[in-house]
This record gives C-alpha cells, structure tokens and sequence, in this order.
C-alpha cells in the first residue's frame, strides 16, 4: 500500500493505492494522525486504486472520522468499489461515512 | 474425495495477501459469484487476522496452517494456530451501535459464512472451520 | 531461521495460479526486482508443469509440495512431487534453433535461476531445488 | 483467459485477456485452430491484456506461427508488456515471431 497526499483548498486529498490489511493499515493509520497533528482537519479519501480493505483499515478510518469530527473538521471517501462498500455494509458503518461518487462531489461545499 | 489445497504461513502480517490470492483463486475456480468470492476471501484473512493479533499476540514467527477443501456444494476452511488457547464464549465483536475502532472481524466472519466453527480441544492451540456453500444463481 | 511458506497443491493445472501468485507476491517482499520476480514466478510455474506433464503423466489428482524458504540474500523453493522417477539425464529442453512447439520449460528455468538441482534419491518421487540470489542494485 | 475474435479485413484479431498457462493454452490452441481450419490464415494477437504467458503459452503461438506460414498467411503479436517480452527474449523466439507496438502498425501491409 502506498498513501500520496495532496493538498487541495483546506484539505488533504489522500490517494490510497493497493490493499489496506492488518500489513498496511498501521502505515495508513500514522499517515492520517501525522495529518490531523499538523493540524489537516478535513481529508478526503480516494478510494480509487483500493485493491482490498478488512476491518482493520475500517477501524482507522473510524479513527480517522473521530479525530476530524472532534477537530470540527470532514472525513469524505469517495471512488469506492463494490467490494470495499460491502465491508462498510456487512459492518453496518455505510451511513456513519460520507461516501461520495467522485472527487467533484466530495470536494463540494467542503 | 474433496480437492485439497493447503497453505502454511508464518503469522506474519505482509503474507496474508498470500492466503488471500489463495482463496480468492480457488472461489473463482469454483464458480462462486464474485461478491462471494470477496466475502469468503475477507471473513478468512480477518480470521488469519485475529489468529496472530489473538492467539500469537502479535508475534510474526508462528505458524497458521490454512486447508482449503473442495466439495461439489461448498468451500471448507480449517485454519489451524497452536497459540493460546481461546475461550469461545469471549469470540464476540463489539456492539455494532458502539462506534469505535476495531472489534469489527468476528462480526465480518460471521455474517459471511454459513459455518464458523471454532474450536480448540486437540493438544496445543485453536482450530476455526469455515464453511460457505455455493448459492445457485436465479 | 528462514522464513518458511509451504503450499500443497493437486497436479491439476488451474491451481498453478495459486503457486505463481505466492511466488510472485514473496519476491515482492523479499526485494527482488519486478523482473527478476517474474522471472522466478515463471521458472516455478515451468517447474510445476513439467511435474504434472512427466512425473504425473497428466493425472491431476496427485499431490504438489512447494517449499518457499526467504533467506536474507535468496529466495529457495523446493518442489517434490511422489510421481515417476526422472532420469535426470533426460531433462533437457529442445535444442533452441530447432523451433518447434514445446521443449522450452527446463531451458527456462535454467536461464533464470541460480542453481537448478534435480534429486530423487528419496523414497518416492522428486525434488527439485531452485535458488535465486537477490541481486544488488547499481 | 478468454480470447474474443474479431473480424478485420483480411484478418481475425485475437483479444486474449487474462494468463495463458498450462491451463488456459489448451483452449488458446483450439481457438487458432479453428481459425485456421475456417481458412482464416492472417492472425493478429492483441497482447494488452495478457497477464502472464508460460511456455505453454509459446509452444501454442509456435505452432499458429508454423500453421499460417505453411498457408502463406501472417501471424502478428502487438502490445506485449516487458514480462511476455522477456519469455519470448529467454527463448530466443523474439525475432522469430513478428512483434509490433500496436494494432495500427501490426495491421499495415498485411
Ligand atoms: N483467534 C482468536 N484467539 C483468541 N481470541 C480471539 C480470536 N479471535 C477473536 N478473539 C476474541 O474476540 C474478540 C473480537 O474479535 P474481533 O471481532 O475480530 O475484533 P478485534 O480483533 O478488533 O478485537 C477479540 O477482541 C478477542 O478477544
Ligand atoms: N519433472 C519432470 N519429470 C520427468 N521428466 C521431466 C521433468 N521435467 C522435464 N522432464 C523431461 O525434460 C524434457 C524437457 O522439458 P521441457 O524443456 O520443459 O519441455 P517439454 O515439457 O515441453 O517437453 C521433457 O520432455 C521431459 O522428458
């Protein structure tokens, strides 16, 4: 898994490439708090070339929202294949995200 | 007699991807539909997961014996760990209502599989048995 | 220690995939180059269809061992199958000029491993070692 | 693997999508067979998609390459990634067979 961040407007756009997993998902988890620590509080996440996430990459990104939220700031996703969206599915957090289409739309009103 | 396909690994996070190509190939083979497919390849790599986050505490030089066997019906997984034993009754994820990081992978098992099966009452570690069978299409 | 990844597969050629995939993805953590990765992955592949062409004869029910051991500088796999004996003599790839279908595999493996190392003074069966050193960049 | 024809021409372009190997080339080889029993002797292999070739896989083109000569007809391969380049490169087959860059270039003067 590889994580390219990109600042755009007020926030950090998060690039996420391969599959996030009990390997990778520690990687990801510093990435984001490095983020929130240098005082990024809106991220968005695109999901593009997410090759496969488990719960593990679930819980950072649980993480992840608890942190933006209690910074008043936006935790957005978007790009999600079917496959990532069952595992927010089966793990009933589907609406406890923000999952948007495309950037355009995670971008919008941020 | 079931085909048999068995993989031994070291409880080492970066080889799940390897258990994972695994069952996600065979599935395939088997003409399961791909959301199965990728259903059956998470619940077993959270188990994998929860093997060397739980049974080996996180330790990477263990090892995890995963045996696939196929039937005409439905796809056997026995994984095996010979780390502390489990108290079964403490297997449970979290609430679901309980928002918080983690607590989420016996959940995941559970809701994918027709048969979780954990037990540990041969001489050293766990044994968890994983079942799904073919759901026929229309 | 080296690290070990054990897999057993049927003789059964769609499950080469399973081999190739493992294969593929140890190299990739081990450091070997993209190229020499799919080098390996294709003298393993060449390796275990000689297995169910000639040891097995075709027969796709009979059993497949690779052995992956991950040492700091290699990569080292073993294949054993417990088909017919090999006159290791006869193991040789058509002579190159002379194009024709087939005869390429053992010549592939040859050019891209380390050491190829042909034994069957076990019990049953063959062995087959193949080494790959991890190469230096610049 | 899966091989999608197409008709072009005077020639029949080969999609093949997916690896060829010991399990796969069989059909690849009855495929091409039936082309050319079809008397269709100028073949084009679209590589784009091809994701892994073993040696199987080069015996099977070996055989059309001798089948479409023997008819006077053409067979052309275009757009092989580095890995399937390097198995034609290890078994000294590379200037034996005609490999181009894409389907335009493969197609002229054929
Ligand atoms: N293989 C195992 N060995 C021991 N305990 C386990 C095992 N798998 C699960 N458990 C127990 O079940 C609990 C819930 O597991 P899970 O839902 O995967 O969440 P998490 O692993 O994030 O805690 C774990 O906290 C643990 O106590
Ligand atoms: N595992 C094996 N068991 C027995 N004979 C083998 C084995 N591998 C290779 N050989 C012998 O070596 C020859 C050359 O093998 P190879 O170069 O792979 O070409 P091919 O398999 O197309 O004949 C084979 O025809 C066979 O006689």
């Amino acid at each position: 898994m590889e994580i390219a961040v990109d600042k755009r407007q007020n926030c950090a756009i998060l690039k996420i490439k391969g599959d996030v997993d009990l390997y990778s998902s520690p990687q990801a988890r510093s990435q984001i708090i490095a983020l929130v620590n240098n005082k990024q509080f809106n991220l968005l996440v695109d999901f593009t070339d997410v090759t496969y996430m488990d719960s593990s990459g679930v819980a950072t990104l649980v993480e992840a929202l608890q942190l933006t939220n209690k910074n008043k700031g936006k935790l957005r996703l978007y790009k999600l294949r079917q496959a990532i969206r069952d595992v927010f599915e089966l793990s009933r957090l589907d609406k406890v995200f923000d999952i948007y289409e495309d950037e355009q739309s995670a971008l919008h009103g941020i | 007699m079931p085909q048999a396909i068995e993989i031994k690994i070291p409880s080492e996070p970066k080889f799940l991807k390897i258990v994972r190509a695994t069952i996600s190939h065979v599935c395939e083979t088997m003409g399961f539909s791909q959301e199965d497919a990728n259903n059956i390849t998470l619940a077993v790599d959270e188990a994998c997961s929860n093997i060397i986050k739980h049974s080996y505490c996180g330790a990477s030089d263990q090892l995890i014996e995963v045996l696939i066997s196929i039937h005409h019906d439905r796809i056997e997984v026995l994984l095996k760990d010979f780390g502390k034993k489990v108290n079964v009754k403490q297997i449970k994820s979290r609430e679901l209502d309980d928002v918080r990081p983690g607590g989420l992978g016996v959940h995941l098992i559970k809701s994918v599989m027709d048969i979780v099966n954990y037990e540990n009452h041969s001489e050293a570690g766990n044994e968890l048995q994983l079942v799904k069978y073919i759901r026929k299409k229309g």
